[in-house]
């Protein structure tokens, strides 16, 4: 299929712009114009209609295919909160607005989302206070690092590396280097869990905190939480949880409650938000009582009359980490989701999140490895070891599964787990549905161990079959100029 | 309503085939963690979660005259863009791993960065970034780790909300970041230049700058070339329509807001951070890339590519820990800039200029009301100076219907009276003659 | 703005290369048939058209609360309904006269007649007629054939609109329409059985009335039969989730206005008829049918089916002269059907029925006010006798910000001061409070 | 794929209603109830969506396909049309609140566009009036028939025939035939017009009127139309106008002007509302000065002081023929093409319409019999009789486009032509689209030569093969009960 440049024709003309109602007056000197004209593509409004009809086409979603993506929560997006986001009164309303003099009270029904929701995760998580502004999860592990910083700052600790185990999701590390510290990896047990005895030989004085996800990546809980946050706790470090996995404990236990100073959550997993091809989402940090100081400019607070309003004299606070309260429209969505479940459907959504993965992983756990025999949480990790003996790898069977109709999990994450395979169905799924996945998967070992050539040949059904990805990262060709 | 697929029934059926209790999925987790209870309200339906929502969005106040802009702006966004994005295959779908199953993403970002690429004159870009202000912070990560030296020059005309936040993500590091003071609305290039020494990894400068005024870097390119600085243009994508690009000029690294290019304003997100830079650093480069590779067949295809750069792989050496971005937004702005084409941006850009110009014309024609500052060339904002508090008369003007502009105060010490207006193609000539004639009223 | 293809450019190169001018393509027209001018505005581009419509919409009072019924209903639309209807690939398609490409449509018309089936407890469908008015006559129309006599018995608790639309349908044809004033609200049945006769093709009734009561048509539909006569019975589908069927009644035709399942009130559409019947009159029925069968390879499929009945092969000939129907809403009451669920529909049947008896309840307990009629059996709309005109008082009513319901005499004589109104499952008990302290202030 | 019905699972729940916020007063009794619940699928939201969503997929639509399905104009839909028609000041817009006491002050807006159409359509096709009624073409004609049966009660004409040419749509002698009158069928010539001699003898006082297309099916302009309408006018008869081929003249020459009375126009064609797979539509009937007053109730007029109001007061008129102003948002969508459109717009519709078509003609003259070889209007009719030599009909041909990814022309329509294949490019599709097809239809003819099993096999690619039509009709399954 043509790339959309390549079917520009010159001369074409697409969408219309406002009639012109006013003369030019001034003419910007030729020194600040551009020399030729932005090589947009010249089309129809049918012609760009249809090419990304046809692309959508492309894809396997949420709304087309079984998605069980590990560590991603692909769970349904209701389309109510799509089409509440689309209301005017919010879509159309400018950031700024506030920063008026009695702006605030131009927004009202914005701030009151923003509010409600703070008060909602504080009490699904434990937390004192949240802000809105992280655009994603990594945003979020980013900002909440930068709290860690600013608290040990404020109190004169000198702390310099931050821990995080070794099944740790990749943006961990990632956030903790570019907030300026230093990564320490620790080890898992037999049982996937955290090496307790090492963690206490990691810890020193220097340790300014620690990041985890409970349930770990490997959808196991941690069963000495209480007792690795204490152990952090002892040298004044904090806990930040990444709450990624959320949706394993969500409406039934909170993350404060196991002893997390400072949380992320995504709300584009559990809170049902669209995840956009890859965004946008929202990763709200929250935090324990002693470090609300600390928490980005601005939050919103209720005033004496009822009344919403922005704080922005927050001296100790890092600042801004966004322009303006986030990506408003993502966290209205999720709003929306919580709204619509309530209490009772949030505990729900935790109950079969977890029934589902568990389901999963008994059915299969005879065909495939399980590399940790135990009851999961809100995903499973299988390794494709067995089939390794013909030389099947993961990603041999994520190819077999896209033949059939089926996203494949995740591979090759979390790394701790050789040829790793990890299935996160959500609450959202069937029972018809988890069952017709089942029996492909046990189809997918039997062909492996029978034909395993032809499992290496797909997908064969798709607009292209595998793809170079080492030309890809040689021969660089990533635009059209 | 739970949107939960099983029934009781069909729980109580698996629950049995595992032979488990659902309290018995729940123990691994230590008793005393499970909460007792939650205080939060009860479900609700759709339908009384539409009205409470229709209500909260009720109390906006959208029906005020939008003239405020400060880097967001109120521009038209064709039917067409919505029909295309809400195809539930683009939107449902997540990040592009599997790549035959997401080619219509994949292809989509490709595209996407070419157009980056041909908006700005630039040679690379990558897949999105959060928002303008995060693109302009990994840009400015991205030259010191290019350069591998610790000093980054900033003129105050660039965003003061994009300066807070590089302030806020640099407190932990040792990085020292130097404000110049403009010089009547355009950057200070004396001070810049003292500055600029051999220790210094870019210089960041905004076009059209905060102020609406229009400059042209390429000196400062080739200052910054000469003491082996990077120069870093934050720019305003709809305004590429017809001003001198920053690839033109010889910038380094590129970033922006891509908000205007077909995303609803939306109380501040989500937007879209972009960023160009030139080929030799594209492996510097924060964020995804998708590249065009072939498959056995010979059929061409996309990938994700560079991901040894990332976080998923280089976990705390990655040049960012950026995972989500801001995909369907690309895609949002890939498809508005698909459907207005190349000269439907042209004439857009054109417009916000005219009637910008026009608005100013209309203003200074008010007596006590003058351009802020000399400048000739500008975009679609400009600096008014009013004869007393803009923020107290900005206030006056909301109850006359008009959002009319954002007071300077709030981040410009000596600008109590300045106010900048902000003009798209969406507002008439009759509705900048009522701000005239209500400004008129107020003073 | 024209959405054409072809530029200036390319639309010479092809007339050159047919060898032809613009005007040249039509020199076949009469020159003096080619028209001077066309007295009409000049093109506009999407901003204006949006501003201008917008500005038509906000004329248009939906700001009033609604307890407006006589067939045409507020009811709730999930939004899940639009996501669906809104794909593209069904509402640009066209008649599926090519079934391998249009399997999407013809499953969810056949979906659809399964659904009607379903609803009434019939046994065959057909894809959909234009409205609930035309679905009544052509099922008039059907009866005549079937029977091959000419008499129709109607009574007037049928929908007035439709009656005079059947009478407009039947005046340059012989057929004797024959009507009968309802008895206390309900059909006159000593009346209907003395008028019914060997000539009589069929009796048509509506459940629930016009005045929204609740019948058994049980022994009209046996005293028809008894004549060799037909019962046709108008229905409505949300009720169908709680009351008896006219399949249970055995009624022989079965139509109705399916507005009510998803589709917006619109101003009057468009809306969809549909048409249910017994299995041995499939051939005589309207419209196209979707039949399932299978492809060479054994795999399921749908096409269009018993073409036979239909005017591109029967021409003076077929059933009826209908063409283009009301595809796109039959699928529409299709999705929002599934969504509800067998659950939702009667919940929302019942909430229906709960919210009318409670607003009756408190309507009269308003000094002057009573029912109508005596009936007590009524689903979701009641007849209210006022102490004055009717159709002055809902005149003041508007003013309170009510559209508070029908009034009854422009159909029927000596109901000056009866006024219809219908409560579905949006109206809450507030509201319904606030319409009646309203009313009570206006009397 | 499994139908609906076949994916319920007992007790499984989708959208919830509305919350009860009263109590029930009155039970309805039991024998006024369904005995049992209607077996509506019970379902979750998400297998909705999914279910629906992968329905669609088996579709195409103009917006994934060239759709050069001859007389039904299968343009490009605008986006905006869709949007303006879901604004809530139309969408929520109940119709009988014009009834109300100075009701039409209460809906101004949509009387309005009403207004608005009336004069449009009128300057377009040389009317006098319109009505907005007409829920689709065929009903159009109807109303226009029973117009002409009205006039002709009215000055007590006695008539009972109506002419319709053999190439005419079947509507055309099915709208006639059932408002009470025998249709009289008229042959075409050797050029594919209408034969004007067999019409001048078959025309006498029995004649009500005659129902015409022009362009006729062929694409043919009929070169003696004005003789035409003069032959019916002279017996009092009146000349229908089946608009559905407006688009070949529209903004440049006007049924009036050639001598019609009664114009009906398919908004769902000409005027780029969506087919939405078979309707709504949308089809408004004309007329002249004479028979305005026949038209049916009501009809939006401006009062003095310029609002407007509905017109009930007509008692010359046929009556109603749709309970209220017809198909509102589909006259709606077509109200904004034409003003997005205007005089300059619509003219160059008509041109490339036109332009479009005959290139295709031209170019694929050489490979399939064109039966009528002149220029033609929007569409272009070509016969499989060559192919025929080798046994390949025009349905293989048709298939033979769908496996290469187009919608086929319209087959075995116009009956008069054998094998006929009636191609309508329209406007909207640009030269590029036309040339692969050009491309695909000669590589069509050359394979109908060489390989014509190849093409009796066709299509593989789609979900199901050629379906068994004969055993549909025979084993009447139709509900899935
Ligand atoms: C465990 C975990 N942590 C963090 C993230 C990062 O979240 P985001 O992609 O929103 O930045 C993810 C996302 O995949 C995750 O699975
Ligand atoms: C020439 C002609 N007349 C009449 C009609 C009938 O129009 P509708 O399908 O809207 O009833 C059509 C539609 O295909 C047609 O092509």
């Amino acid at each position: 299929m043509k790339i959309i440049f390549e079917k520009s024709v010159e001369g074409r003309k697409g969408v219309m712009p406002p009639m012109s109602d006013v003369p030019t007056t001034i003419h910007i000197k030729k020194e600040f114009l551009r020399s030729s004209d932005a090589k947009l593509p010249e089309l129809s409004e049918l012609d760009v209609v249809r090419h990304f009809t046809e692309l959508s086409r492309r894809n396997f979603g949420v709304d087309t295919n079984f998605y069980p993506l590990g560590s991603c929560t692909m769970k349904y997006n209701p389309k109510v909160a799509e089409r509440i986001a689309a209301y005017p009164g919010f879509a159309h309303l400018h950031p700024l607005m506030p920063q008026l003099r009695m702006g605030g009270m131009l927004t009202q029904g914005a701030l009151e989302v923003l509010y409600d929701m703070d008060n909602f995760l504080c009490e699904l998580t434990g937390m004192a206070g949240f802000t809105m502004q992280p655009m994603a999860g990594a945003h979020g592990e980013l900002t909440g690092i930068m709290i860690m910083a600013a608290y040990h700052r404020d109190k004169g600790n000198k702390k310099t590396t931050v821990l995080i185990p070794d099944s740790a999701h990749g943006t961990n590390p990632a956030s903790a280097a570019i907030a300026g510290y230093k990564v320490l990896s620790v080890p898992s047990d037999k049982q996937g869990m955290m090496d307790v005895n090492e963690l206490r030989k990691m810890v020193n004085s220097e340790t300014a905190g620690l990041m985890l996800t409970c349930p770990n990546t490997l959808g196991i809980f941690e069963k000495n939480i209480k007792e690795i946050c204490e152990i952090i706790h002892s040298v004044d470090g904090l806990c930040y949880y990444d709450g990624a996995n959320l949706n394993a404990i969500v409406g039934k236990a909170r993350p404060g409650d196991f002893g997390f100073d400072i949380v992320h959550l995504n709300l584009h997993k559990t809170f049902a938000t669209p995840h956009g091809g890859g965004g946008p989402g929202a990763g709200p940090v929250g935090v324990i009582q002693k470090l609300v100081d600390f928490l980005p400019v601005s939050l919103v607070v209720k005033r004496n009359d009822g009344t919403l309003a922005l704080e922005y004299d927050r001296p100790k606070s890092i600042g801004y980490i966004a322009p303006f309260y986030g990506n408003f429209a993502i966290i209205l969505r999720a709003y929306v989701y919580i709204l619509m479940l309530g209490r009772e459907g949030l505990k729900a959504v935790c109950e079969n999140a977890v029934l589902n993965a568990n389901y999963v992983k008994e059915k299969l756990k005879k065909y495939y490895e399980l590399p940790f025999e135990q009851i999961c949480k809100h995903e499973c990790v299988f390794s494709a070891e067995k089939q390794m003996a013909k030389g099947i790898h993961a990603i041999d069977i994520a190819k077999g599964l896209i033949e059939r109709g089926f996203h494949p999990p995740t591979v090759y994450f979390p790394t701790i787990v050789k040829e790793s395979i990890m299935i996160e169905p959500t609450e959202t799924e069937s029972k018809e549905t988890l069952d017709t996945f089942i029996e492909t998967m046990i189809e997918l070992a039997k062909i492996a161990e029978s034909e395993p050539e032809k499992l290496k040949a797909a997908p064969t059904s798709t607009p292209v079959g595998r793809l170079d990805e080492t030309a890809a990262a040689k021969n660089i060709d990533i635009a059209e100029l | 309503m739970s949107f939960i697929a099983n029934t009781q029934e069909q729980q109580k059926k698996m629950l049995s085939e595992i032979g488990l209790s659902m309290d018995g999925l729940f123990s691994d987790i230590p008793k005393e963690l499970i909460a007792k209870k939650f205080n939060l309200p009860s479900g609700m339906s759709e339908f009384e979660v539409r009205n409470r929502l229709a209500e909260l969005a009720g109390k906006n106040h959208i029906d005020l005259t939008c003239f405020l802009g400060g880097g967001f702006y109120d521009h038209f966004i064709p039917a067409a863009v919505y029909a295309i994005t809400g195809r539930s295959e683009f939107y449902t779908a997540y990040t592009p791993y599997q790549p035959e199953i997401s080619q219509g993403t994949l292809q989509a970002i490709f595209e996407y960065q070419s157009l980056i690429c041909r908006l700005t004159e630039m040679q690379t870009s990558n897949a999105s970034l959060y928002d303008g202000g995060t693109a302009l912070y990994e840009a400015m990560m991205m030259a010191l780790r290019i350069t591998g030296r610790n000093k980054i020059l900033i003129d105050d005309s660039v965003n003061p909300i994009y300066r807070v936040m590089i302030h806020s993500y640099t407190k932990n590091l040792s990085i020292a970041l130097e404000e110049t003071k403009n010089e009547q609305g355009l950057i200070n290039r004396k001070a810049l230049l003292e500055k600029l020494d051999d220790n210094t990894a870019a210089i960041i400068v905004q076009n059209p700058n905060f102020f609406g005024c229009v400059d042209d870097f390429t000196d400062m390119a080739e200052a910054a070339h000469k003491k082996g600085a990077l120069l870093i243009v934050s720019c305003y994508p709809i305004s590429l329509g017809i001003l001198k690009t920053p690839g033109a000029m010889g910038a380094d690294i590129v970033t922006g807001e891509g908000q205007s290019l077909g995303l609803p304003m939306s109380f501040g997100g989500p937007y879209l951070g972009f960023m160009a830079t030139k080929k030799d650093y594209v492996r510097k480069m924060p964020g995804r890339i998708v590249g065009r590779t072939k498959d056995k067949q010979g059929r061409t295809g996309f990938v994700l590519t560079l991901q040894a750069r990332e976080q998923h792989i280089r976990r705390d050496k990655a040049t960012s820990n950026i995972c989500s971005n801001e995909a369907l937004c690309a895609l949002t702005a890939l498809v508005y800039s698909s459907l207005l084409g190349k000269e439907g941006l042209k004439q857009t850009a054109q417009l916000c200029a005219d009637k910008a110009s026009y608005a100013l014309q209309r203003m200074t024609s008010i007596k006590g009301v003058k351009s802020r500052f000399e400048v000739k060339w500008f975009f679609n904002e400009f600096v008014l100076e009013l004869p007393a508090n803009a923020a107290e008369i900005a206030g006056k003007l909301i109850e006359k219907g008009f959002a009319a502009g954002f007071p300077l105060s709030r981040y410009y010490q000596g600008m109590e009276n300045s106010l900048l207006i902000a003009v798209t193609e969406k507002r008439t000539k009759q509705q900048i003659g009522m701000l005239a004639e209500a400004l008129e009223a107020v003073l």
